[in-house]
């Protein structure tokens, strides 16, 4: 074969001019810290917002703090003075987040402790919940709406897609309740609340089986709504993606449909999937609050509920706190994931 | 006008628009005729308590525990649920499509600016803050349907940004530029005009959310305590799963309902409004 | 005589993350009544961000522009004015126009926006304008989709002359059309052209289209024109390496003669362009010199060409 | 024996309305058709037919397609599926949405060579760096493991080559390869497909709407209107002395010559392309030809082939010597 001479000695096809030697950050690095630059300023403006609502709630902080202890005007005044409120509002403002940034969301009246050690100590069966919830119904969630788009017009498309439309009309807390009804109350196969059997000293495997068993109900009752979301995504973005033209070009290949549809067409419909996983952690901590409360499980969820009603705002506030920062970190890791699911991401 | 006729009649073609509007008009024809059917408000402690659904003639969907009629019940409930649901929608849907808009158009630094509000907005789990806002603020159907709707704009401004960067770079819209039509023309003219198919398709999803919202503030026991809403039924209900579960089912099948009949319209909508869809079936 | 266009040093820059973007890089150029100037170019090389900046849709960096003289500002009354001078007509015949506005809507908005007569006087003068690109009454109460890809090209060329510009900047209008609808616009606007004493600037990547309408040709190449000259001495006396590569390109001509030279490799990236001359990473005859001085546009024979060696060889 | 053979193919979504009619093509093995007509005529659908790869609201409604002499229609999905491929390849006008965005070229290369041929993951990489070495593209090694987005049009539409020869195919089939790109890479692709085909002995059928393309790298050309071919031949043969006055129309109606001072107009063609469902009947073409008379209107013409090959379906077809 010959090869034809090249007219030029310098032979930069394609990629253009030789990048120009700077201390210019590489796009993957510049793209990671414009995230992080990006969540820090939204846990900001959450403190913003954390701070309008204090300034809305009857009675000021120090009230708050006092709660049901009997403190001296001379106390009292001395901790309005501790904590700026008799400077002007902008000072409060920074005073204020910068409380939040050392996690100090002041005292907890109804729990007689600091706001920040209750929410520690409710944390982790919230944060059980969630993963539990965002793991599963995303696995089944996809599964559904691939097999919906696989099958698009069929029968197995219509029933799921019936189905779909169910779970997504029906409000968590409803499922919760129908699920105590039929798994708790009729059948009795399923404990009704709590997070585990008190009093029985369970440990090891024994006390894990117990754990799970009283997870089962909560947990479906979290998934459902976002296994339709999953689904009705996935169906629709995969559908989407067939269209393009890779597929086009994959088929000419001469590829298995089998390849086409779950390596090339399934690989770029899940790029929405993952975003979606964000705004379903963010909902989950909201429904936490229903669940928790109607299983009677000690987490973050319940933790507001129950601030709600005896008027504890720093506790409420605090949840929302922690709450936001666990989305946020969520959000980054998916954002860093995407980075390796979509090599062009970091380009725009 | 005639746009909106013709889009009603296209959407009674449609298996799902169909069933979905009928249901709609019957939850629509309960809360117009509460005040007509049931002079005396839902309030009223009529019979026996704890009813059964059958019992009594008197009272075919049975008493809750204070002896009062469940069917004034879901009328009135249903006429705060189309309330909020609605108003909270609207109300979302002109902030979001505002802000979308105005990030999308302006781009630079007004987009960024408002696009990390809308973050913050998004990252603050929803019910959560609605329920932070309802509880210090104090709980009344204005605060409730300011609670919803200060959480759902978001979506909706995602949602408009997105079409109106697309739309933006449509030549028609440089045309408008060279014509010397002023921006906030092009914006509310020229490019909103062409967003609206999504956005009636999500306002549905919006109203249905809306409700769900707002019977599950009043579950919690955190509705405006001077309206009977289907949550406030079910607040009722929770308390006596063992034995009545009939006080849960009633409203629960009213609110599933209403939300599957305004998801099946969203679902018509979206395969009436985007013809492109529809040619994969 | 003034020109209907005059650029001078024209630059638009803009910021990336990797640099500055030289989408325009001191473009000089004139346009005089009646004339059409013939842009050509292959993608990127700033042809289409020279006509927004042109019409105003966006704001050079750097250079001057007047239109008939008057050296436009950005206030809206300025933008008015510049809209009764310079018009534009666009490639995609499917966005130019909005899909939910009546071509009637569509060709008097215009004047409208202007405040100019009532809204019959306007009807009046969109049906006239509406005739003379051949659109009968008919089309006037059409939505965009009902029309045709060549009927759409008329209304968008009805609704560039409504308000009577001297200037029409044609950004590849003609190129997503079929052969045969092309020539039907081709013929349009030449037909325009005589009636109304209409100057083009006339912008395509088909070098058989430019050599069919254009009086004057500029040759643009990463934001600088390389030549520039009357149709026939460009067309020619091609004396730019990167001008004789694109005609040799034009697949009639390359037929003709199998084994003309072709450039190879693409057009570097307009951030960070290559030193010194910005062709020379193609160029079949650079040497040396061309990485170390920027060759600036000088006149050879009838016609200005922006390289060391071109009339070397 | 023909390399490809297309007897009387019929395309359409029903019984009714075919959007491809009465499509009778062949292709020898090295040997480069044009296929020409404007939007709408239907030339990529008798690509994808050939591929089997028509839309799901398509299909093939009469007609057979040879390949080889083997019959295309009547084969089960999982030999066609070899075909693709093996024994044909395809090219996409597109060619920046032509390539998964999230697999490197080296893996969309390789995966053909590996369903194919059953090569290792080491043999197919070193076939795949031979074919982009074929196709030209420099630093063959380092392009492997990069992503679409990181290469220029030109390179991407090279590596499209590269995948469609990765099996070494008898029949290259090239829709609108070169109209997505800028003029001085559409000359590389151009020159680039001419040798390939050359060295490769394929047979080619090269979807242009581009008359000037189509001097340039075909030997024989197919002109379609409205769904049917309306003439055929050699290149030189029919674009010096067209027959059918859609051919003729088409070559006055390109802009040529002129430098403005009073430029001569244009032969355009009245009117446009009639959607499929409004297709007259008689000849396709008698609403926009100048020649037409009511004989057209009353009976569809058919293709009449002369002994040299040359095809035109008209009744009064221009005789040559009669300017077009």
């Amino acid at each position: 074969m010959s090869e034809p001479v090249p007219l030029t000695g310098t032979g930069t096809t394609g990629r253009g001019p030789a990048k120009a030697p700077s201390r210019r950050l590489s796009p993957a690095l510049r793209y990671v810290l414009r995230r992080l630059l990006q969540a820090v300023l939204v846990m900001m403006l959450v403190m913003v917002g954390s701070f309008l609502l204090v300034k809305l709630a009857p009675g000021d902080m120090v009230d708050a703090m006092a709660g049901t202890r009997d403190l001296t005007a001379d106390q009292i005044a001395s901790l309005r003075e501790r904590y700026g409120l008799d400077q002007s509002v902008f000072v409060q403002l920074i005073r204020y987040m910068a409380l939040l940034a050392t996690f100090d969301f002041g005292y907890s009246p109804i729990n007689a402790a600091p706001a920040m050690d209750v929410i520690l100590a409710r944390l982790p069966v919230t944060a059980i919940l969630v993963v539990c919830s965002v793991s599963l119904s995303m696995v089944i969630g996809t599964i559904f709406g691939v097999l919906a788009s696989r099958f698009a017009g069929k029968a197995v498309d219509l029933g799921i897609s019936l189905f779909m439309l169910l779970l997504y009309a029906t409000p968590s807390f409803i499922i919760a309740i129908l699920l105590i009804l039929i798994f708790a109350v009729k059948l009795h196969w399923l404990p009704i609340a709590g997070f585990e059997s008190v009093g029985m000293g369970y440990t090891g495997l024994t006390y894990l089986k117990d754990v799970a068993a009283h997870l089962i109900l909560p947990v479906t009752a979290l998934c459902t709504f976002y296994i339709a979301i999953y689904g009705r995504i996935g169906r629709a973005s995969m559908l989407e993606v067939l269209k393009l033209d890779f597929v086009r070009t994959a088929r000419g290949k001469g590829l298995t449909e089998g390849r086409v549809f779950y390596v090339h067409a399934l690989r770029n419909a899940l790029l929405p999937l993952v975003t979606m996983a964000g705004l379903q952690v963010s909902s989950l901590f909201g429904g936490a609050v229903l669940i928790e409360t109607i299983f009677g499980l000690p987490g973050m969820g319940r933790t507001a509920f129950d601030a709600v009603f005896q008027r504890d705002t720093n506790l409420l506030l605090g949840v929302v706190f922690i709450s936001s920062l666990a989305v946020v970190i969520v959000n980054f890791v998916i954002d860093m994931l995407y980075m390796v699911l979509d090599p062009r991401v970091n380009l725009k | 006008m005639r746009g909106a006729l013709s889009l009603l009649g296209r959407l009674a073609r449609h298996p799902s628009g169909l069933i979905g509007m009928v249901l709609i008009l019957a939850i629509v024809a309960m809360s117009a005729l509460a005040g007509i059917l049931y002079p005396d408000g839902p309030w009223t402690m009529a019979g026996p308590p704890r009813l059964w659904p059958g019992a009594d003639p008197r009272f075919p969907l049975g008493t809750d525990t204070f002896g009062r009629d469940l069917i004034p019940a879901l009328f009135y409930g249903a006429r705060v649920s189309l309330l909020v649901g609605v108003s909270a929608a609207g109300a979302a849907l002109v902030i979001g499509t505002v802000v979308g808009a105005i990030a999308g158009y302006w781009g630079g630094w007004v987009d960024d600016a408002l696009m990390r509000l809308t973050d913050a907005f998004q990252t603050v789990p929803n019910f959560l803050l609605s329920i932070a806002i309802v509880g210090i603020i104090g709980a009344s159907l204005p605060v409730i349907t300011f609670a919803i709707a200060i959480v759902a704009w978001p979506m909706i401004a995602r949602l408009v940004r997105a079409d109106v960067l697309r739309l933006r770079t449509y030549d028609f819209v440089q045309s408008c530029k060279i014509i010397g039509m002023s921006d906030l023309r092009i914006v509310f003219q020229q490019i909103l005009p062409n967003c609206l198919a999504p956005i009636i398709v999500t306002a549905s999803v919006l109203v249905a959310n809306s409700i769900i919202v707002e019977a599950s503030l009043a579950f919690l026991g955190l509705g405006d305590p001077n309206v009977m809403s289907w949550g406030t039924v079910l607040n009722i209900g929770r308390q006596e799963l063992r034995n009545g579960w009939y006080l849960t089912a009633v409203p629960a099948v009213a609110l599933v309902l209403t939300v599957m009949s305004l998801n099946l319209i969203g679902d018509a909508l979206n395969d009436v409004l985007n013809p492109r869809l529809k040619e994969r079936k | 005589m003034n020109p209907v266009l005059r650029t001078e040093a024209l630059e638009l820059h803009h910021a990336t993350a990797r640099g500055a973007l030289r989408a325009v890089d001191g473009i000089t150029l004139e346009i005089a009544k009646g004339e059409t100037l013939g842009l050509v170019g292959e993608s990127g090389c700033g042809k289409s961000t020279l006509a927004r900046c042109i019409v105003g849709i966006q704001n050079p960096t750097g250079g001057t522009l007047s239109i008939e003289g008057v050296h436009p500002g950005t206030s809206r009354a300025t933008r008015l004015e510049r809209a009764r001078n310079v018009q534009m007509i666009f490639q995609d015949p499917w966005g130019a126009l909005n899909p939910r506005l009546s071509v009637e809507r569509i060709i008097t908005e215009p004047l409208q926006v202007a405040g100019i007569g009532t809204r019959a006087e306007r009807r009046a003068a969109a049906l006239a304008i509406a005739q003379k690109v051949g659109l009968s009454p008919y089309h006037l109460e059409r939505l965009p989709h009902e029309l045709s890809g060549g009927q759409r090209q008329r209304v968008s060329i009805a609704r560039a002359l409504v308000l009577n510009p001297n200037l029409l900047v044609c950004d590849e209008a003609v190129s997503a059309l079929d052969v045969s609808v092309q020539a039907q616009v081709l013929n349009l606007l030449l037909d325009l052209q005589k009636e109304l004493g209409l100057s083009y600037l006339f912008i395509s990547h088909d070098l058989a289209v430019v050599r069919y309408i254009a009086n004057r040709i500029a040759v643009m190449y990463l934001g600088r024109i390389v030549e520039i000259g009357p149709a026939e001495d460009v067309w020619i006396h091609r004396l730019h390496p990167y001008t004789q590569a694109l005609i040799n390109a034009i697949p009639d001509e390359a037929a003709r003669q199998d084994d003309a030279p072709i450039l190879e490799g693409d057009v570097p990236s307009p951030v960070n362009p290559p030193s010194g001359c910005p062709f020379r990473t193609r160029c079949p005859i650079a040497r040396t010199e061309c990485a170390e001085s920027r060759p600036e546009l000088r006149r050879v024979g009838t016609h200005e060409v922006a390289c060391h060696f071109a009339d070397a060889g | 024996m023909t390399l490809l053979h297309i007897d009387n193919l019929r395309v359409g979504p029903g019984r009714s309305a075919p959007i491809v009619e009465e499509l009778t093509l062949t292709v020898e093995r090295g040997e480069t058709v044009g296929l020409v007509g404007e939007s709408g005529c239907g030339k990529s659908l008798t690509a994808l037919s050939i591929m089997g790869l028509l839309p799901e609201n398509l299909r093939v409604r009469q007609g057979r397609i040879l390949l080889e002499g083997q019959e295309i229609q009547s084969l089960p999905q999982r030999k066609l599926r070899h075909l693709r491929g093996e024994k044909m390849g395809m090219i996409f006008q597109e060619p920046l949405t032509a390539l998964n965005p999230v697999m490197t070229v080296g893996s969309q290369i390789t995966e053909v060579l590996r369903t194919h041929r059953g090569l290792s993951a080491n043999a197919a990489r070193a076939r795949a760096l031979e074919l982009l070495t074929l196709v030209k593209i420099p630093d063959a090694e380092a392009r492997l493991n990069d992503y679409p987005h990181q290469m220029s049009g030109g390179m991407r539409q090279r590596v499209v080559i590269a995948i469609a020869l990765a099996c070494s195919p008898s029949l290259l089939i090239a829709d609108e390869p070169t109209t997505a790109l800028d003029v001085t890479v559409q000359a590389q692709i151009l020159r680039l497909l001419k040798q390939l085909q050359q060295e490769e002995n394929l047979g080619l059928l090269f979807i242009t709407h581009d008359l000037g393309v189509v001097r340039q790298v075909a030997d024989r050309i197919v002109v379609m209107y409205a769904g049917s071919v309306v003439e055929e031949g050699r290149v030189d043969a029919v674009l010096d002395a067209p027959r059918h006055p859609y051919t003729a129309g088409l070559i006055a109606a390109r802009p040529q010559g002129s430098f403005a001072a009073g430029a001569p107009r244009l032969a355009d063609i009245a009117g446009s392309v009639p959607a499929p469902e409004a297709r007259p009947d008689g000849c396709v073409f008698r609403a926009r030809c100048p020649r037409a008379q009511s004989r057209c209107e009353a009976e569809r013409p058919a293709l009449v082939r002369a002994p040299t090959g040359r095809a035109t379906r008209c009744h009064f077809p221009l005789t040559e010597g009669v300017p077009a």
